[in-house]
């Protein structure tokens, strides 16, 4: 299958549907149900459903651009989340809601659970769903959310890619937009982008959003049952990189780009909110050095080889 | 390189200050949750400026006469430190004692001096800033706004300010303008004017950031009259008078605990869960330590301006340094706290995060982005 | 932006040479201890290189018509890949192998390609390559060596190299110098000569590096005579020749594990003291985890050449990426270990960590410094 | 007492008889006993030891700016070592040999032990001296080496303190001549100093150097016994700075600062040597967490202020 005939349209739907001001709207606590039907309608939340379930049957490496596209705009819903949420209870023989639903796997704040109708924990062969009763964080323009009484840990490392894939979408939109800003925005005679320091920052923002790209298709490559490997490599990557192109693309930026006006808050927002979900860099990276050290008579081109 | 900045001890009659001072502090801080006190050098709350002026805790280095304490820089750090380190709402009062005071007593006339001064050590005039506009960013030499001196002496002001700090709390603004030339002229013809912000004409409109507090404004000047005594120090020498004033914002501890709030909750967090793995204390030694070593550079810093120097490079060094590690605090207690996410965290720690990593990008902002402040280190290491 | 990169899988037949090329690896290093391993693509052993090109692992990328296996760049990936992470020695073919061999079959006569190729692919043609002198570092347009074209066609040449790796153990070198005009024409007028180093009036002076090792040499050339066919490619078009393999010397995996035998030493030491503590596992994971992202990006650098492009940017952005991976590990390490001081450690891995700490600054040189590739990256960013 | 009184004639001395030439001839395997009798009779040797011992009495404070010129012109003997191990010795009534004194706090290489005639070990209230068994590390070049037997974990703050101070001298020193290079070496037209990368990073260097000459001073100001905090610091400080000091220094030096016979090597393997010495960050910031977290109910500016 050409993979443009699927990620064209989802485009042009995400794009068409989640404008910056549909975003601030639903930031802001309005309903949510119009920018939802969107995506039901628009068949894509069974993509990873099997055929044979009557979803579309991609694979998780498949549907990677799809969930990128997500986080390069900023979608202030948990499509990923229920895409694979569709698929797992699918499998397990679960009808699903029509509801968005939302990833539970620690104690922490879920994402996009403030929005969500229902919540999926349990394990991927045994999902669990639930209705959604969250506790609002008091963060500024928070969707995520407390979730009490459940347990998903088992679902931690599939959760974890998709933040890696929705980091990776918006890493490399953030890199764009900062790009462009410093092209465009001149000081002392000159754009700022002709300074050789802001060059330097630049391209290791490039650096960074790229890794979290390939990081995101590590994790993606074994499907909804992620290798722990796998699935801790891509989450610390783009973890990693979350942070450094959120400070660099600020520190370009300068002033505006702390507005609420100005539209790079909304991905760097999500940047540092997916950081931390399911996970962060150093929980990840804890979970692989165990498996390394499981293995210590291998050698390391080895062990990532056969990871 | 750097050789004059050396341990230095605050003297026994400052350190004597903390208690008295550290009592009102609590008072005022005892009902304000977490995620405001991290909003500190942001938290806006006039009685509480009013009652350090009352107390004597403002204009510690104005002298007697014009109302001030007539102590030092040695005195202001302590008191800085203790409201900083709490959490204590300081933007009442903080660019009118720590900026615009100064600045009136190095190039104000007596009479201004003696209008100004006094009320700024009550707490009782709140001053702003207004160098950024439109398009200028770092690049103030740029600015557009235009004062045309009139027939009566007096000044006639238009034009446009941008992340005016305060702006929508403040009585004054000192405001740099254009006052002859154009701005091709860049450093030339620019002067320094003090606008009271009840004048007509003028119009101040909050900028919302991504927390969702309002501390910058865009301020417009339409037609501005203002009176002859407008102006501070020397018409043209705007300039040379702004970098002076920048050199001083760049000095302070201010420059150390702008994430210390956070620091300070996330270390109750770890006390109550009983979190002691070598990660975490490591990661809670690192940060310590490079507090540590900040505070002293920070303190060697007030040091030279206790001995009458100008520590341009050296505050910038020490500035540099600091922002980097402020900026670096939230992201590091973010990967802590996520790397154990099967441990509860309270939500209002969880909020103090997530509000210090939002603004945390303006830390580099305030006085001078990184790569300026770079450019005047190397500037004296000699390498321009 | 960078979109073409993305994940690629080897083909089955090129992962499937491993585990006879791992044996033939095996059995050369089985008696090198870990700190002579370290030394990787410095180490030199001509037995071994003739050797691998005995057994078919050389000149992978050139035709067979001229003794290659006519393979492509994932063959190669795979055999750096097994070479560099056992740290083989692989110096005696390297240069040849990587940039000598591609450069004669594109710029090459077909009387060249035939002369020289055939003994590349068998390790018996040792290049280094001429470009740094003194003074010009990266600045490799300001080169002042010089060749005078004669009579009967052939070359006479003067000046001086430096910096260039492996001339003392090398049959040719290819020089960038100058053939017409001055230096003042920077890029112009510059060719690419083959130097036979056995040639009347070369004079090659090892330089000692800080481990001791000497494989760079400064190398004196006067009046040295060379015949007509030394030039490859055309006269005056050196410095495109230049760009075109640098950015081939860019793209390889040889970016990644540098600092690899270090690394599993390590591990084999964590492993045997039995330490899991949680700094150390997230150390641990959080090296595996790079490696593992730089050598899938690695990779899609390589598909990229399969594919027939010239991925100049991604190649840059791998490799600053990839050198900054490096030279942090020894620096890491380095802090575990010496975060245990109590803990004892095998001298051989702790001579194996000085070696890496003290030749990691190297890592950044080989191929153009850092601001050099980051320029590049901001030109394909759209920035210059 | 006019600090310079003593500095200046101890720089001097220095200059005069420990130039690059002897530096490396001694790290060749060369004789000491002649560099290190002009310490002898120098007098410094005995400068912390108290005054009624018949030393000059100077506080760690005083000494700290004479240790830090040892690090500055990488003296290849354990001259710092000596001055605390006499100090130390005489407090507790012990005789102290003539030779090289080196202090060993773990189970690493000890620096100067290659070239040092005793051992010190025990506690600084009860310190024992061996003579010098050495086993050399391999390393090339090394004047650190292996010491068996003995233990000396008790003294590891106040050598944490020692190796801060030499940091903090070698990296001032490495600041000038990396400065010093930028300024003379021409690239692309002008000197590599003016292109603003390059400042960008040699303020980063500015920048550590002298948060690590601050920390050796913490380190110092409580004299022989300090407090564990300030030790650790110090350390932390100092072999947090070592590591960017030196990576910063050879990125702007390019090849020229790798090669043996450019002095700049003789300083940075010496930062690499100390930082790993004694305890590294980690180490030492591990010790400071542990202090932090038995204090919790203070707040971080009281602990530091107390610390």
């Amino acid at each position: 299958m050409d993979m443009s005939e699927l990620i064209d349209p989802f485009a042009r739907l995400i794009e068409d549907v989640c404008t910056p001001a549909a975003i601030r709207a639903i930031e802001q606590g309005d309903e949510t149900a119009s920018l939802w039907n969107a995506f039901v309608e628009s068949g894509f939340l069974d993509a990873l459903v099997a055929e044979d379930a009557g979803g579309a049957g991609l694979s998780l490496s498949d549907a990677a651009p799809l969930i990128a596209l997500l986080g390069r705009h900023a979608v202030p819903l948990p499509v990923a989340d229920t895409m694979i949420a569709r698929a797992l209870l699918a499998a397990a023989g679960i009808t699903a809601p029509e509801g968005p639903i939302a990833i539970a796997t620690g104690t922490g704040a879920v994402p996009f659970a403030g929005v969500a109708s229902h919540i999926l924990s349990g394990a991927p062969e045994a999902p669990v769903l639930t209705e959604a009763v969250a506790e609002a964080t008091g963060v500024h323009h928070d969707t995520d959310a407390y979730v009490a009484g459940v347990d998903g840990k088992a679902l931690r490392p599939i959760a974890a890619v998709v933040r890696a894939l929705l980091i990776s979408g918006a890493a490399g939109r953030v890199m764009e937009m900062t790009v462009a800003y410093a092209n465009e925005r001149v000081q002392f005679g000159k754009p700022i982008g002709k300074q050789q320091a802001v060059q330097q920052q630049l391209s290791l923002l490039a650096e960074q959003a790229v890794a979290a790209r390939i990081a995101g298709a590590i994790g993606a490559r074994a499907g909804l049952q992620p290798a722990l490997a796998d699935a801790a490599i891509a989450k610390h990557g783009a973890s990693l990189a979350a942070g450094q192109v959120a400070a660099i693309a600020h520190a370009v930026h300068g002033a505006i780009g702390i507005s609420e006006e100005y539209d790079l808050q909304l991905l760097t927002r999500r940047l540092h909110g997916w950081r931390l979900a399911d996970g962060s860099e150093s929980y990840w990276a804890g979970i692989l050095g165990e498996l390394r050290l499981g293995d210590a008579a291998k050698s390391s081109a080895q062990f990532i080889c056969g990871a | 390189m750097f050789e004059t900045l050396t341990l230095s001890t605050l003297p026994a009659e400052d350190e004597a200050i903390r208690p008295a001072l550290r009592a009102l502090i609590q008072e005022a801080i005892a009902d304000l949750p977490v995620h405001r006190r991290a909003r500190s050098w942001q938290g806006f709350d006039a009685a509480f400026s009013r009652k350090l002026g009352q107390a004597g805790y403002l204009g510690l280095s104005l002298p007697k006469e014009y109302g001030g304490m007539g102590r030092g820089p040695f005195t202001r750090f302590v008191v800085v430190e203790e409201l900083l380190s709490a959490g204590a709402p300081v933007a009442g009062h903080w660019i009118a004692d720590r900026q615009s005071g100064p600045l009136i007593l190095r190039y104000g006339t007596e009479e201004q001096r003696r209008f100004y001064l006094p009320r700024i050590s009550r707490g009782e005039a709140l001053f702003c800033i207004g160098m950024s506009e439109p398009g200028s960013g770092s690049d103030l030499a740029s600015v557009r706004s235009r004062a045309e001196q009139q027939a009566d002496g007096g000044w006639l002001l238009n034009g446009q300010k941008i992340w005016t700090t305060n702006a929508m709390h403040s009585d004054y603004m000192i405001a740099l303008v254009r006052t002859s030339g154009t701005s091709d002229d860049r450093q030339q013809g620019l002067s320094q004017l003090i606008v009271d912000l009840k004048a007509p004409g003028i119009t101040i409109r909050p900028i919302v950031d991504l927390t969702g507090d309002a501390h910058f404004a865009e301020v417009f000047f339409e037609d501005v009259r203002l009176a002859p005594d407008a102006l501070i120090g020397a018409e043209g020498q705007g300039w040379k008078q702004v970098v002076a004033e920048l050199a001083f914002e760049r000095s302070g501890p201010e420059r150390i605990y702008s994430s210390v709030v956070l620091m300070d909750a996330w270390v109750r967090h770890l006390d109550a869960v009983g979190r002691k793995d070598s990660a975490t204390l490591r990661l809670v030694g690192s940060l310590m330590a490079q507090q540590a070593v900040l505070r002293e550079m920070s303190l060697a810093v007030t040091a030279r301006l206790v001995a009458g120097e100008s520590p341009v490079v050296e505050a910038s060094l020490m500035k540099d340094l600091g922002t980097s590690f402020e900026q670096a605090v939230p992201q590091l207690i973010g990967d802590d706290l996520a790397a154990n996410p099967d441990e509860p965290v309270d939500p209002e720690l969880y909020r103090t995060l997530l509000y210090v990593t939002h603004i945390a990008p303006s830390f580099s902002l305030r006085g001078g982005t990184r790569e300026i402040l770079r450019g005047i280190i190397a500037r004296g290491l000699g390498l321009r």
